[in-house]
């Protein structure tokens, strides 16, 4: 078996260049790649292309990559949890293309499954609709979305094993299962990292084949965007 | 008196039909779960991969790893699966979803809906918002009648970027339950309490459908 | 909660009319709706049309509906190991529409999914793209394919709970999940059906919102096409 | 002299190369397995929902419920992930697996390959192999070099209906190794012990081309 274990974030994302197609995991804050977002602050890449459902919040997430003026282009459902964002949004700096969620969702796995076009009935009749070709199947209207794919994929997991099989926790997992398929190269961080074998075959939700890295984060922070609990 | 935004969570919640699956946008939608008849027993979706959405948690319970679409924690039920975001959305463009209650800017007689943008102001996306329209069978919106400013909310055509087209089934404002109904027209069903036939045909811009007595909602 | 649990086989299948689209669930003899098959013999509804990915053995499987001659067509990638579906073929006594079998199981999930019509690769160039629309995307050709959906979708589970849960075993697997959401009334038969709530919601396969009915089956022959042990 | 079935496979064993994900299919492809080196760490896919298939069973373990593509009983080794049919085609869609090893009744100069169909005799169906001979990047076929009835199977333009189109890499037959030029033609790398370049040119109907010296395989 090649070595698809890594030591950490830094070597994780190292070869990362500058111009990048990324995409980074995770539904709001929850079941994001913490680890490798500091990684790719810290290394300073610039002009990367995100594909991301959300842009984080001002001070987590990826907006630590927006503040350091990293992202060039965003490629996301809803953004309204930063005010970063709209600002770089609404003066130009930034490039954005708001993509409708299950749109994107699925234009992801199609990335991942080969399928380089669908036909999908959301946002038709609207702006989403501008530019792209129109079809009717029994009577109703669609739109054709094509193919999303990276140059690096990033996702993180709750539990991992050294061939790459991975097991997520929760809504954790969103959208990261579908990027773990379409990235030429796909990192996974995982807050647990385990010997192959370890993980029960009929519970893993991502097979091995689709990631090329693995390391086990640390210190996780699991920041909260709405902490809501019940009024007694 | 118009309703406030718990009366309008009553009243949509008599919509809900017992065994059913239901996805709840953010705010108001969102409240009508907690005024669900005990006997009506609904299975709510939320689109970033949980189906049963359970209470909030105690505050030893919280898992930042189990959320709402809202980004709110929750818990999950006997009964709930997990899923990833691709498979949530399969859910709901397949029309697997029953019923999707949602909120919106603007809703026109012809029931397009306007809830993602405003142009040059405040653009947060349209989340999962324009795979629901397009999708579910049955939408109800719920909203306030008029805007902050005043102006109504139920018009002829949307001025805003829209949604989704021709999918709004039923509203439930703070004034009134009306049907969109299919040739076009808002339908007067019921007015809020105390609330009079007047004070709604004022409030809306669109073609108002007024036939026979005009009951009050009851809420409970 | 509306009640999903059915008796048995006979009350679930009740209301197949004749001439109904169904589909089976099952690769080979493995994973197929068992109860289900023998109730619809013993019901002897005719002229169906059965989606599925092999046609079962001469005295197994869909080969007992083939015997009985109450399937009008197949749907299917390969049906090599039945004698007597290839008479019926080659006499013409029955139609057959052959399908690669990933482009089956994605125009199945598309039903599910809502996606009227996707690209694939699988076929182009060869007697599979004859009528079909073609397209280039990226330098290669591809087919438009149409989602398949089924008046009855019929699967085998391991286990179940009563709101139509189900966790599917081994390569058992294999169709039944997309065809759980395909059908406009899915009817899954489990090996063991259990209380609410003791399916652990991270390891379900088929959440419920996808099944109509359920019921424990019983007898499972899970016959063996190849039984092939180690050579000691 | 020509190779047997298990020559063949124990040729195409030494092209696999280690870290790499397989599809093998039914017959002589199933066989490569018993002979890839122990240095040699591969994973293979069983298309109806497998990735990491284990060796056969003892009788004891037969378990019903976990079979391959060829319906044979097989097992799970430590680092095997279970999925559907729909996940394993997009595995095999999306290009994740390395490399596909089938076989085949006829492939042309140009790569094409039939394996599927003989009109009005065999209707078996094309299962996977349209979908993993559209997909793969590396396809490498295991065959005779002959017919039964002794016509050459590697042929200027495929008899037979097709299984997709210029897909072909590399073909290993009883007679010989050979790779399917870009361009078009077998180029003829190696003999089978004992077979002459003389034989495998009466053998093959399609251009064949020979460079220099034509090696024997080495096969341990």
């Amino acid at each position: 078996m090649i070595n698809k274990v890594v030591n950490n974030a830094d070597e994780a994302i190292a070869d990362i260049p500058d111009n990048a197609t990324l995409m980074l995991g995770g539904f709001g804050l929850c079941g994001i790649p913490e680890n490798c977002i500091a990684a790719l602050v810290k290394k300073g890449v610039k002009g990367l292309t995100c594909i991301s459902n959300n842009a984080g919040v001002d001070d987590f997430g990826i907006g630590l990559m927006l503040k350091t003026r990293q992202v060039k282009k965003m490629i996301s459902s809803y953004v309204g949890e930063n005010a970063e964002f709209e600002r770089q949004l609404l003066s130009g700096e930034l490039e954005v293309d708001l993509i409708p969620q299950g749109t994107l969702a699925e234009r992801i796995r199609a990335g991942g499954a080969g399928i380089p076009a669908f036909y999908t009935p959301a946002g038709f009749g609207t702006e989403v609709a501008e530019g792209k070709e129109v079809r009717e199947f029994n009577g109703k209207m669609y739109l054709l979305e094509s193919w999303l794919q990276a140059d690096f994929a990033i996702v993180k997991a709750w539990k991992g094993d050294k061939a790459g099989n991975l097991i997520f926790k929760g809504t954790a997992r969103n959208f990261n299962p579908m990027m773990a398929t379409a990235g030429k190269i796909t990192i996974a961080e995982v807050e647990e990292l385990v010997e192959v074998g370890e993980l029960d075959p009929n519970h893993i939700h991502t097979p091995g084949i689709f990631v090329q890295r693995i390391f086990q984060g640390v210190n996780y922070e699991k920041r909260i965007e709405q902490r809501t609990t019940k009024i007694k | 008196m118009p309703l406030d935004k718990i009366g309008i969570a009553k009243r949509i919640a008599q919509e809900v039909q017992d065994g059913t699956y239901i996805n709840l946008g953010i705010g108001i939608p969102t409240l009508v779960a907690n005024f669900i008849p005990e006997h009506i027993n609904v299975v709510l979706q939320s689109e970033n991969g949980l189906l049963g959405i359970g209470p909030f948690p105690e505050e030893e319970e919280v898992d930042a790893d189990l959320i709402n679409a809202g980004k709110q924690t929750v818990t999950t039920l006997p009964g709930s699966s997990l899923f990833s975001s691709a498979e949530s959305f399969a859910m709901i463009r397949g029309g697997h979803v029953d019923l999707t209650i949602l909120g919106a800017m603007e809703v026109s007689e012809n029931g397009d809906i306007a809830n993602w943008k405003i142009p040059g102001k405040m653009v947060k996306g349209m989340g999962g918002a324009m795979d629901l329209v397009a999708s579910a069978e049955n939408i109800i919106v719920a909203m306030q009648h008029r805007s902050r400013s005043g102006e109504s909310k139920l018009l002829k055509e949307c001025t805003l970027p829209i949604t989704g087209i021709r999918c709004v089934k039923k509203i439930v404002t703070d004034l009134a339950v009306l049907d969109v109904l299919p040739e076009g027209g808002f339908k007067l069903l019921e007015r809020a309490p105390g609330v009079s036939v007047e004070e709604i045909k004022e409030a809306t811009s669109g073609r108002l459908i007024i036939e026979g007595e005009i009951p009050e909602m009851k809420l409970n």
